[in-house]
């Protein structure tokens, strides 16, 4: 296990993150225009997703049955734990609750792919059609998150009686956020990636790979230290959200690694395929979930959302939890 | 040269708002707008991120009217729960008809 | 603090006029120009396209002369035939006497 | 044929190009940053002209003639046959007609190197210089088109008496213009870029080849995916440039290309540069033309010459046209 | 729809000087300030280069009395020596109180 | 000696550096987008540094004692011997000598990564910690300077008395100067990068390798067309620096790079190592030194230092100073 941490934080992954939340920590003018960060995370995406429909051309249906129905249980149950936790025991308010449990039921695309590369590195490699349960975890943990809030939200005004000008809830249809999330940037690049890599085949994926392949974690490696720029910018955010959330955001992940972890085996991936779906479950997101959750619920604090999910989660899973994962997965599969 | 006096109403808010506020630019009568890119800081630092974009400021050309209908609207749908700002100025237009 | 009040002439137009506007203020009189990227939408959805640069905003400070001069250029050689909107605002400037 | 149709649809240019489209018609909020855009379209001009150049300086002064020649001649007839066109059965309006022409009568970079990839995979390569044939078609048909606009234009005006208050036409000196194109981004990097190769030689490629001969296919899947999104977002202006332009912007390039691939054939080209000279000859610029014509015609309504370069004639040659200029030139020449 | 009288002050100067010049407006007393990239030119053509970032345009609607200090300290320790130019204009702000 | 100037003149760093400026001479529009450049120097720098870590694990301590030693004394010496002669044979204003100092004292980066790649193409490659002398010689040229320039003008300033109404000296703390420089863009990406390099060593180094090896050079090549642009817009001001600049910005050049060749054989360089170490001598920082100098002496002329930096000893270096480095290496070798 720590010879395994070891080789995880020597990661040029996780170097390059540690790099950027060092530059924000002696306050360097260092800053990624946003238009590359913007590129790359498109790369990225698309890249993951013509990969995993090329991959997916070799899969047969029947395989991808159980793992893409414990995907979708995962994508329920992650926002319901996430809620109730955050709720009942954390005492934040309807929308806060809701908010964050938005961000922990979907799925972070990097820690996906960080967690990819390392059981790669480690030569347990992931079943090929991963990728494809990425996006099938992606929304359904917005919706179910957002609907619970906006729900409560509703039942809670209707409680009380409403006082003098009071400004009315904003108008925004459900139809138009599913649409959001549904059409959003990293559903498009993953899921139109998919269909154009299933479509092409191994033979035409030919000449695009050394471009899409590799370059992939170099790419990533330089994503990584905007990722670590971005999160210890969040850093002095640490102390305004509380030990709870503290706790929350290093104890969630592994109580949904674990989940993952099981219900991959039991789906019966490999052990580098549950680790990879541990990894899923684990992680928070901070593309889709940000601007879905601040516009329908704009009463919920950013502040809470954005630094649990950047900058405890994400640097969490990447150091400790996806090492984690693998040793679960391991340990369960007998090894 | 002819000009005509009319109000140039300024919002800078959340980029997150851009598509939200162009319908409501577009709902109170206004004929056009400009839009910039832009940072800020201001009383709320509730900003969804630097990682998605920062603020954007609309400048629209509008009569007292319209400009006044959509203060209200800021102000009762946007103000208390988004991070924005929005003034009038007077101008002096070209043209100025089209924009009524 | 002394300020001169001066005229803040401000011109929206599609991108590729850059040149030829920064060349028509030179010749009109003005000291200096400030340039902004944008985007906008207007009453004529004449634009080359998204591939090549949206719009441009031109903001120059000059002499209610100049200011004059510039208006009755844009409105003979540019309004008929380009996306473009031009209005003009007081402003009180430090130093104002460089500008005029 | 059916089957070249199929390979060239399950290409990742084709597909990526769909892709964008696709994202527009869902209303998806996916956008490429302009900066990415610039960023691809420079270094795709430049690779271009490098590998043009560096291949050049095989070729002997006496194996480029007649193909330079044909170039030429093609450079200018199609043009004058684009104006005719839409002036005489079209019945646009001069400065229209010449606006349009002007795109006609020029040639697409991302069509060129779509079907030199095209040609190659056909196992049918194309011969090393067509880049340089690329940059002596782009600019004459600009100007033959402006020429013929202005002439006309001045013409008509001098015919009737001047109205009051009548706008005088914009002063901008056909020295300006020509300057402009010749000046022009694609120009230099492409004339630049052959320049450079042919100095430089093979050996001084060796070490830059990775990065531009070994990313350009790749890079140019996300050109396209761009392309694909700027196309996409015309597609609502299809209805207003009638019926006859959607015809225009098929049939003309099918001429225009039958043209191509037998003046090429003619001038010793092999099957692959028949093909490329032929979707040259056929294709639309969007990049040198566009800017030109804003600012020499700026009477002529953008809707027309954007909506038919881009969404209508740039699809038709990347899905159907290249490889029907591929089995004509192949059907020429006896295969 | 109540709006209350404000100054907005506009600073646009070399890039190099963001980071001082924010300090100057919190210094000051200003509550908030919006920032855009921008290019420009004028009398003096003292700029670090194109490679290191063009001109910036700062605004900040602030109180009258905040404006005019802000002013004295731009006109004593950044125009002699620095490209920048500084003007004010009268605005209305909704929730104008937020600001002073 | 010809046939060393012939090859380098054929690089294609060379040639792209050539084809900005001809860009700028012709008035073409083609510019690069600001982000494309920042992004390309983040890359650069991020490389460098990375594979100069990679190859400082092979290194041992006492290797590197005396080239650091004689980087630290090129660092001290070179911005003396450049304040003296602006100032007195000169006759440079204070301000103006200092601020051209900061960036004669300092060192170019690209100008280092060029030398690099040259001696490399000669068959004769630097030694692998060249990467850690270059973060060594970045900062002390600039505080030295900038010290001077304070000193001397404090002194200045007490010898008369003051005017009325003159404004203030600008309040800028040396420590907020050196922290600028410490934690500027190019210290953090190169001193992290190689501490990351350091860390993760050969083996997680291999998967990033066709990124930030394998796209390097073209990188650079895209980098110096950027840089050729740049020089190009500057060839106007040539004029006004006027000639004694143009003599100081390419014979210091020579006198400092002499100075580092002989001092890195002493030091037991390789002639590869010792042409880079003079290359670094010789070279003049463009990114590092104008802010700092910008901020601290704003009263020195911008046109001065900027002009000489890159319109005069950056092409020099990179077309003759270069291989003349390398000529005088081979010849004290005894080769
Ligand atoms: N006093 C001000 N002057 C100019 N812009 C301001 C000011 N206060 C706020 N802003 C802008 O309005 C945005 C939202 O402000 P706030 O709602 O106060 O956080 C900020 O990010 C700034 O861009
Ligand atoms: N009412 C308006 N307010 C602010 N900007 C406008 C307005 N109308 C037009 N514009 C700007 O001027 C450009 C040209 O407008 P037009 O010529 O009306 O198409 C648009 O793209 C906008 O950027
Ligand atoms: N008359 C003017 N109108 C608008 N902006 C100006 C004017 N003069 C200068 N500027 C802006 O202020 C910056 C510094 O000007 P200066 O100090 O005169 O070189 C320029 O780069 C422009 O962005
Ligand atoms: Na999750
Ligand atoms: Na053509
Ligand atoms: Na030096």
């Amino acid at each position: 296990m720590l010879e395994v941490l070891r080789i995880n934080l020597c990661s040029p992954l996780a170097l390059a993150f540690v790099l950027g939340i060092v530059s924000r920590l002696v306050r360097s003018e260092l800053s990624i225009p946003r238009e590359l960060y913007t590129s790359l995370s498109i790369y990225l995406l698309l890249a993951l997703g013509l990969k995993g429909g090329v991959e997916l051309s070799h899969s047969s249906l029947s395989e991808l049955f159980w793992p893409v129905l414990v995907t979708l249980g995962l994508g329920i149950i992650t926002p319901i734990t996430s809620y109730l936790v955050l709720r009942r025991i954390g005492r934040f308010s309807t929308s806060d609750a809701a908010g964050i449990a938005a961000h922990y039921g979907s799925v972070s695309a990097v820690t996906f792919i960080a967690s990819q590369q390392f059981v790669q590195t480690m030569n347990y490699p992931a079943e090929g059609f991963m990728p494809t349960l990425v996006t099938l975890m992606e929304s359904p943990g917005i919706q179910i998150a957002l609907a619970i809030g906006a729900i409560q939200t509703a039942r809670q005004a209707a409680d009380r009686t409403p006082e003098r000008g009071e400004p009315k809830p904003p108008a925004r249809p459900t139809s138009a956020v599913l649409h959001e999330v549904l059409t959003g940037r990293s559903m498009i690049l993953m899921v139109g990636g998919l269909i154009v890599g299933l479509l092409m085949g191994e033979k035409s994926y030919e000449p695009v790979k050394p471009f899409f392949e590799g370059m992939f974690k170099g790419a990533l490696t330089l994503f990584l230290l905007e990722m670590g720029l971005a999160a210890g910018s969040r850093l002095g955010d640490l102390k305004s959200v509380g030990l709870f959330l503290l706790g929350f955001g290093t104890i969630m992940p592994v109580i949904h690694g674990v989940l993952g972890v099981v219900a991959g085996h039991w789906a019966g991936l490999s052990i580098g395929g549950a680790t990879v779906l541990g990894a899923m479950s684990a992680s928070a997101s901070y593309i889709a979930a940000p601007p879905a959750v601040r516009m329908t619920l704009p009463e919920a604090n950013p502040t809470y959302y954005l630094t649990s999910a950047l900058a405890i989660t994400f640097p969490f899973n990447i150091v400790l939890g996806i090492p984690t994962y693998f040793y679960i997965a391991k340990t369960i599969a007998g090894q | 040269m002819h000009t005509t006096p009319l109000t140039l109403l300024t919002i800078v808010a959340e980029a997150i708002l851009k598509d939200r506020l162009i319908d409501e630019l577009t709902r109170a009568g206004s004929k056009g707008y400009t839009l910039f890119e832009c940072e800020g800081s201001g009383s709320r630092h509730r900003r969804v991120s630097e990682l998605l974009g920062a603020n954007i400021k609309l400048e629209t050309i509008v009569s007292a009217a319209v400009a006044d209908k959509l203060l209200e609207v800021l102000a009762v749908e946007y103000f208390p729960q988004f991070a924005v700002i929005a003034y009038l100025s007077p101008v002096s237009v070209i043209r100025g008809e089209k924009y009524v």
